[in-house]
């Protein structure tokens, strides 16, 4: 698969392997392009897969034949299944023996979550959070304040039911209970019902996700507070009706919506930014996460890792030196698409680019102070496929929460039980 | 049940074309109810494609069917109450014999018990009683026919269309079914179409014969009428094991008794072998080219002096030998008297 | 038996692959002389079954180990099979495969069957369907998978937008809320057997093309005897075809335990929740190459094969009711 | 022609599917009850058509515009196409696709009937290949992939540790290096080839399937007239299977232009650099859900749609061709 | 060509059982070369299966097979050197006429022009030279027979198999083809065994006769030998259109010049309808119970006082009516003997 082209002789281009929108592939072309020109004589050969499953599938296939990719970009979520296999090559030494890539340059927790048992697999390329884009034509031509900087849960839904609109403009309420399918024509809201999402709400109103984040055997959902903030995100849909119904969404998903300015908010990451700037026919700004008790936010970052397997490894190297260096970062950061993991270029104006959207940028580099990680262990992907279903269920269904969160502690302690863990 | 009154079958100007190429070319043909009518005629005649327009899987071109009194010229086979043999003996080659023969009585409804209980008797009746659990691939030629002609005894239909159904059976087996199908058809009082090629089964079994030529009927008669008073020379040649001496009516066989006026040149004279005498004194002067013995009968082939050759049939005891010399003469009313040129057949003058 | 030329009986033992028109058993060459030809043929026989074979021993070892693409595989003697059938998502996908053969096999032949029947006389009809037919085939299913995507779209969708028609509030004429094909569990699994319904083409066209080699001459013997419609499908047309039909419903109900994967993979990705249409190539497919659980997925195609042996199985009593059907 | 009952002629004008062994037309139904029968059908005709046809009209539709999946479709005439004529990667895929068609679909069809005509014959073998011939399809195709994966890996594969043996310092007996099945152009695109012939199964069971069901009759006068093996297959067997034949050969040439995808987009991901493997469906696959491009991947698949129709136009010459192949 | 003094086909002990039920019993056969052998039998004897055995198309249980001297058992059919014409009329459905004539010679690589100009002339002996193009969808029953026949005559082996050849032909078409068969023999000099049930044919045709009757030989002879001298009762009712008319030897007719001796209880008498005399006086006493004309003679069938029916053939012009009484007479030399248990023939003592 991915990396079966050329022998891994250490000739032949240096393979990368990535997925992303068409935007996000646009950023690593570009990277290449720049490498390319930083180092004449070097080839950089992009594979890109079409989607995440895509990736883990092409990588995994590629590494048993023999012949996988020098390097790939992946979520620290995901690497686990990996590196439990040895199939990444640590870095510890090249980074100890580098000239350019300082270990501490870099936002500590996305180094962090990129080390399995001591060593540093990784380098992490981003680091970021989740925030809410809001569509601010919609929120003046409703006259709904935005946002505020310390905002609440309740905040956050008084702003979603004073949004969400019926054709005529007047506030709705997208249930079914007052008789009839919901007419609305903009949601106040969009969120997707995964763990991901969820986590930090459960954290900030103090619940947690799991019990023990080294070695976790089991989801702790069904704490208070965990499934109070919960069951908040689930009356979004079943009582309020401010998020789309599960139909809307698989007609028109929550980003295209936002894209067609019939959606609000959008509870997305960095990632969106490159979209909106390319699309969005409307002003837009993004606002911080809104909090129970204390601001937490949930860690996303990718990073570049390299197999094992790679033939190349210098020449991969040389290339990982370069994009982890601040001009590559820079490169990309440019593209909008991430919030650069290199503290230094974070706050430069190449990300913080004040002529371009969202003007609130800096709202994700305040948001990193409080990011916590999600456990790493090498089922994790697993993991979020059970609970995606059955909290899919209990947004749209309206299963009953209690159920649902013991379906997923009954359905998810094997998964838990089977994984490897970083800290082992 | 339909008046008795009316035809069993009636064609009025019937035209078909299998292929494309028309092969009936306006049958005009009225069968009795209860009449078995053998239908004659060479190889390649329009037969079957005759029995293929009653039942109704050949479509006419032109005309009208008639089946008991009732218009089916636009009605499928199914419709038209007929029941068929084909020169094939067709058959359900994944069914059993017994499967075969009840077929068209299950999908009729017939219970099924009383169909199998009808399917055995038929199969009995035609010798075929210890077969019915074969399929057609385990049969041999003259079985699979007699199971095929089970099958069309087995129902009382309207009219039966049998298609040389005896063709593949012995003489003595021929005989059996042959009285068989008599008897069934008295009973059943269904009229019958049989087509065949066997002058026996002409004779004996049809209340009328039509010689079909061409998709052109040349003469429909009782069998007597079509032996005795041949309407052409085709038809009376074409009867007879061996066929009937045609000679020109000026010579060199003058029948006995002849009144020379009938015997001018234009006119052909015709005689059975049967009926020739072979002498060794008065009559047309010959050799005996060949002779062919046939049981208690031997055919001589006598070369005449003057060119054509005569077949006689003699005894087989006492025959002549090759090259004999012998004469031959034959009666005036044994003689057939027909037009040299269109060949039709001349009622003396 | 001398050492004649040897003549073939009729194989008995055969009721799959028959030779309803064959009177007379089929003469073959000299055995010397099959047996030169079958020795000059045996490597390549032999390279066939290895190619087949291999691939599949390997399966079914496999099922016997843990093996994570990367390190070596690990034996663990039963416990997948164990862990298996512990698996609520592997028990779904079951049901959801065997569901879905259950009604889409029958009816795909059911609906090919019914078009070859209905169109094998009318030489337009016959080359127009052909043409319609294979053009499914031109277009990669995964794009296919996108269109289906927008077709089915629960709002916007064409399908949908029609049902509408007539209707008020967004229901049908019925008053009915059209079916939430991507949404509802029950439309899901009623639209992948709808997309299903497409790729009847081929059986169709071997259909159409069996049912005109039958002879003419034994549907001349039932018209006389006024077999009806239904009675000539059920004790001509349906015996005739036996063999045929086998042998699409094997390769149908075999197929069907994979043709449900893109289609459940871009259409649906296995959902709605939780698994309303993971089927077991889906399954195996996500535990194979997205948690990397070789040994597992392994596991899940033994069973899916066993499946399938029970179809063949299945399959072999059915066609003795199907010829049965011609004797009653 | 009066109203009266009509009889097919034999369809002079359908050399594809013929009915070689009826000598008499088939009878038909009265018009009357033909036409209340096909108004009965008419609607789920309708359906099926437009289940089929649909998707290919969107399909070609998009062809002439610029889609992303997101924002709303723009017409851009021919651009689609005038893009595809000067896209290097496309005239590499396409040439790759005909290339793949042009080997694999005859080699296909000649070991499947080759298999056949040589096992037809034997109760037990035709069993037991029947069976082995379902195998592959057990097994989902991508499961497939992998095990390629193994068996192909240069230096670690069966195959290649196969053709090691008797070999020094890694090469051959005959002393040339194993083929680099991953690695080199020429040997990746045999891979491919020899992964498509495991799915000739399904091919030679039907080919078993009508091969049985000729009639025995025509083998024993060929057999009294000594015609020999080869003579038999031109004369007899080849026009008698004619009809099948060339309904597979259709089929297997429309289906090549994807069958190729699942395998080379898992075993060799389109490569050997640039892109040795890659056709013209995985080209279709990677515009439209790689790079989201999905008009210029309709306007690639409009191409294959115009190459399928060739193929058709191509096969109907062939028919003949084989028709002619017993009169000389 | 083999030495002229070896037999053109010779079976020693052969056994078959198609459909693995014995069929042939163990025949010795050796017909001549250049010989035409006529096998006749009833429906199911086993003629088909005889002639597949000889063709190699069915394998024997048990026994040799040699055809022009050489061991031909372990044999494939082409290798036989034979030629033959199934019962079924098989041809290639896909080839035309000529096409299907000419294959066996393009198969044995005759150039192509030589096996169309010979397939043509074959198509033409037979009849069908108009239809050379048609396919044989195409053709009547008939036609199909004949180029059946054409296929088989087109090449010249070593033994010709007939089987049922002229089936499906009229009278005057079976003459004529029966007569191009004979000379195409006599110029060949091949063997023939051609199966028939046309008992004309058989008489006409055949150098000797064998009966078959359940897969075993009743009597192989000369046509006079079988006619004159039948081996047993079934021989003798098998032969002749209407079967010989068997009766206890004591009574109630009692051949004219016969030695009392010979007239014992447990003897039949028999005697063909053909020589039985049928009087007013003198003679056994009956009635006339059906009368079958046939052109120029008629069956009549006397139900004698002590029960017996006894066929008698007479002229058709002078028959006697149903009802009638008459007696019945025929003389010594005529009549056979048979062993009332066994059926076999007793030779006068
Ligand atoms: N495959 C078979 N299975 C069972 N019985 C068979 C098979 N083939 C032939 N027979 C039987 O063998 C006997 C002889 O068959 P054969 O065809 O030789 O008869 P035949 O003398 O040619 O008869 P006919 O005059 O009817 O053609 C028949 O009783 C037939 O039923
Ligand atoms: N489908 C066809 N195409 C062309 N000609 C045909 C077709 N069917 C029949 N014919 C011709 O029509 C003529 C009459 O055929 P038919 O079968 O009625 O003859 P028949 O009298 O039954 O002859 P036979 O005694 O040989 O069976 C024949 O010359 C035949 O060649
Ligand atoms: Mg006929
Ligand atoms: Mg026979």
């Amino acid at each position: 698969a991915g990396g079966a082209e050329g022998a891994n002789d250490g000739t032949g281009p240096v393979q990368l392997l990535v997925f992303g929108a068409p935007e996000e592939l646009e950023a690593y072309r570009t990277l290449v392009a720049a490498y390319e020109v930083a180092e004449p004589g070097a080839e950089v050969q992009l594979v890109e897969a079409s989607d995440r499953e895509d990736l883990i599938a092409r990588l995994g296939t590629s590494i048993a034949g023999g012949s996988p990719p020098d390097l790939f970009l992946m979520n620290y979520r995901y690497y686990g299944q990996f590196a439990a296999t040895d199939a990444i090559e640590p870095l510890d030494e090249r980074i100890a023996a580098s000239d350019v890539v300082d270990p501490d340059a870099y936002y500590p927790t996305a180094m962090n979550a990129f080390q399995w048992q001591d060593r540093q697999l990784c380098l992490p390329q981003n680091v970021s959070s989740l925030a809410v884009y809001y569509n601010r034509d919609l929120f003046e031509q409703y006259d709904v304040a935005e946002p505020p900087a310390d905002w609440t849960w309740s905040d956050l839904l008084t702003t979603a039911i004073a949004t969400t609109r019926d054709a005529g403009g007047a506030v709705v309420r997208g249930t079914e209970s007052e008789g009839g399918p919901p007419q609305v024509a903009v949601y106040g809201l969009g969120i997707e019902p995964t763990i991901i999402r969820v986590a930090p709400f459960v954290w900030s109103n103090g619940g947690e996700i799991v019990d023990d984040l080294d070695r976790p055997t089991r989801f702790t959902l069904d704490t208070p507070a965990a499934r109070e903030a919960l069951q908040n995100i689930i009356d979004l849909r079943i009582a309020y009706g401010v998020i789309p119904t599960d139909a809307e969404v698989e007609a028109e998903d929550d980003e295209t919506r936002f894209l067609n300015g019939r959606l609000a908010m959008l509870m997305s990451s960095r990632r969106f930014t490159t979209t909106l700037r390319a699309s969005a026919g409307f002003d837009w700004d993004v606002a911080s996460l809104p909090v129970y008790a204390n601001q937490v936010g949930v860690l996303h970052s990718d990073a570049y890792c390299m197999t094992r397997g790679s033939g190349r490894k210098d020449a991969a190297w040389r290339f990982l030196e370069y994009a982890m260096s601040a001009d590559g970062q820079r490169t990309t950061a440019a593209t909008g698409r991430t919030v650069p993991s290199m503290i230094e270029v974070s706050t430069s104006s190449s990300f913080l680019d004040p002529t371009l959207p969202p003007a609130n940028a800096q709202v994700f580099l305040d948001a990193i102070a409080t990011v916590r990680p999600l456990p790493t262990i090498s089922t994790w992907p697993e993991l979020e496929d059970v609970t995606a279903g059955i909290l899919e269920n209990a947004l749209y269904r309206g299963d009953r929460l209690d159920d649902a969160i013991r379906e997923i502690d009954e359905l998810t302690r094997p998964i838990f039980a089977r994984g490897e863990h970083a800290a082992d | 049940m339909p008046p008795t009154d009316v035809a069993g079958l009636r064609l009025d100007g019937v035209r078909a074309a299998p292929g494309d190429v028309e092969v009936l070319h306006g049958l005009d043909l009225e069968v009795a109810r209860g009449e078995l009518l053998v239908v004659l005629g060479p190889s390649g005649a329009g037969k079957s494609t005759l029995l293929r327009v009653v039942a109704g899987l050949q479509a006419t071109t032109a005309g009208r069917v008639e089946i008991a009194g009732r218009d089916v010229t636009g009605l499928r086979p199914g419709r038209r109450n007929v029941s068929m043999v084909f020169q094939s003996h067709a058959l359900f080659p994944h069914l059993t014999v017994i499967e075969n023969v009840a077929f068209g009585l299950e999908v009729r409804d017939v219970p099924r018990s009383v169909a199998r209980e009808r399917a055995t008797a038929a199969a009995a009746a035609v010798g075929c009683a210890h077969l019915v659990d074969r399929r057609p691939g385990q049969l041999s030629g003259g079985e699979r026919q007699r199971v095929a002609l089970a099958r069309a005894l087995v129902r009382e239909p309207d009219v039966f269309l049998l298609d040389e159904p005896l063709s593949n059976l012995d003489a003595e087996l021929r005989v059996e079914t042959r009285a068989e199908l008599k008897a069934l058809q008295t009973r059943v009082g269904a009229t019958m179409v049989h087509v065949t090629h066997d002058q026996t089964e002409a004779m004996v079994l049809g209340d009328r014969i039509a010689v079909l030529r061409d998709g052109v009927l040349e003469q429909v008669g009782t069998p007597d009428e079509v032996w005795r008073t041949p309407a052409t020379t085709f038809v009376a040649r074409f009867l007879g094991a061996v066929a009937m001496n045609l000679l020109p009516a000026d010579g060199p066989v003058v029948p006995t008794g002849a009144p020379t006026a009938a015997l001018v040149p234009d006119r052909q004279i015709g005689f059975r072998p049967e009926v020739v005498g072979l002498g060794s004194a008065d009559g047309a002067a010959g050799v005996v080219e060949r002779v062919d013995v046939v049981g208690e009968d031997a055919y001589a082939y006598v070369q005449l002096d003057g060119g054509p050759t005569v077949a006689a049939r003699v005894r087989a005891v006492g025959r002549p030998a090759v090259g004999d010399a012998v004469t031959v003469g034959v009666g005036w009313p044994e003689t057939h008297l027909f037009d040299a040129g269109s060949g039709q057949r001349i009622t003396e003058p | 038996m001398t050492d004649g030329p040897v003549v073939d009986e009729p194989m008995v033992d055969e009721p799959m692959i028959d030779k309803p028109m064959i009177d007379k058993p089929v003469v073959v060459e000299r055995d010397r002389e099959h047996r030169a030809l079958g020795l000059m043929l045996a490597p390549y026989v032999l390279g066939i079954v290895a190619l087949v074979l291999i691939p599949f021993l390997v399966t079914i070892v496999m099922a016997f180990a843990d093996y994570d693409l990367v390190r070596a595989p690990s034996w663990v003697g039963l416990d997948n099979f164990v862990e298996l059938a512990d698996d609520p998502i592997f028990r779904a996908a079951l049901s959801n495969s065997l569901l879905f053969a259950a009604i889409a096999v029958p009816l795909r032949l059911v609906i090919a069957l019914g078009l070859a029947l209905l169109l094998h006389r009318r030489a337009a009809a016959v080359g127009t369907a052909r043409t319609a037919a294979m053009l499914p085939y031109a277009v990669p299913e995964i794009a296919y998978g996108l269109l289906w995507l927008w077709l089915l779209n629960p709002l916007y969708g064409p399908i949908n937008q029609l049902l509408r028609v007539g209707g008020e509030n967004g229901a049908t004429v019925l008053g009915r809320t059209p079916p939430q094909w991507l949404t509802d569990p029950v439309d899901a699994r009623a639209a992948i057997i709808l997309m299903s319904l497409f790729t009847i083409g081929e059986t169709f066209v071997i259909l159409l093309a069996t049912r005109r080699a039958l002879p003419g001459e034994v549907y001349e013997l039932a018209a006389i005897e006024d077999a009806t419609g239904w009675d000539v499908v059920r004790r001509v047309t349906l015996p005739l075809m036996a063999p045929v039909l086998v042998l699409l419903l094997l390769r149908d109900a075999i197929l069907s335990l994979q043709i449900s994967f893109v289609p459940a993979l871009v259409v649906t990705d296995g959902g709605p929740p939780p698994y309303s249409t993971t089927y077991l190539s889906l399954f195996v497919y996500r535990n194979a190459f997205e948690y990397l659980r070789y040994g597992y997925a392994a596991a899940a195609t033994a069973v899916m094969l066993l499946l399938t042996l029970a179809a063949v199985a299945l399959q072999w009593r059915l066609v003795r009711r199907l010829r049965w059907l011609g004797r009653t």
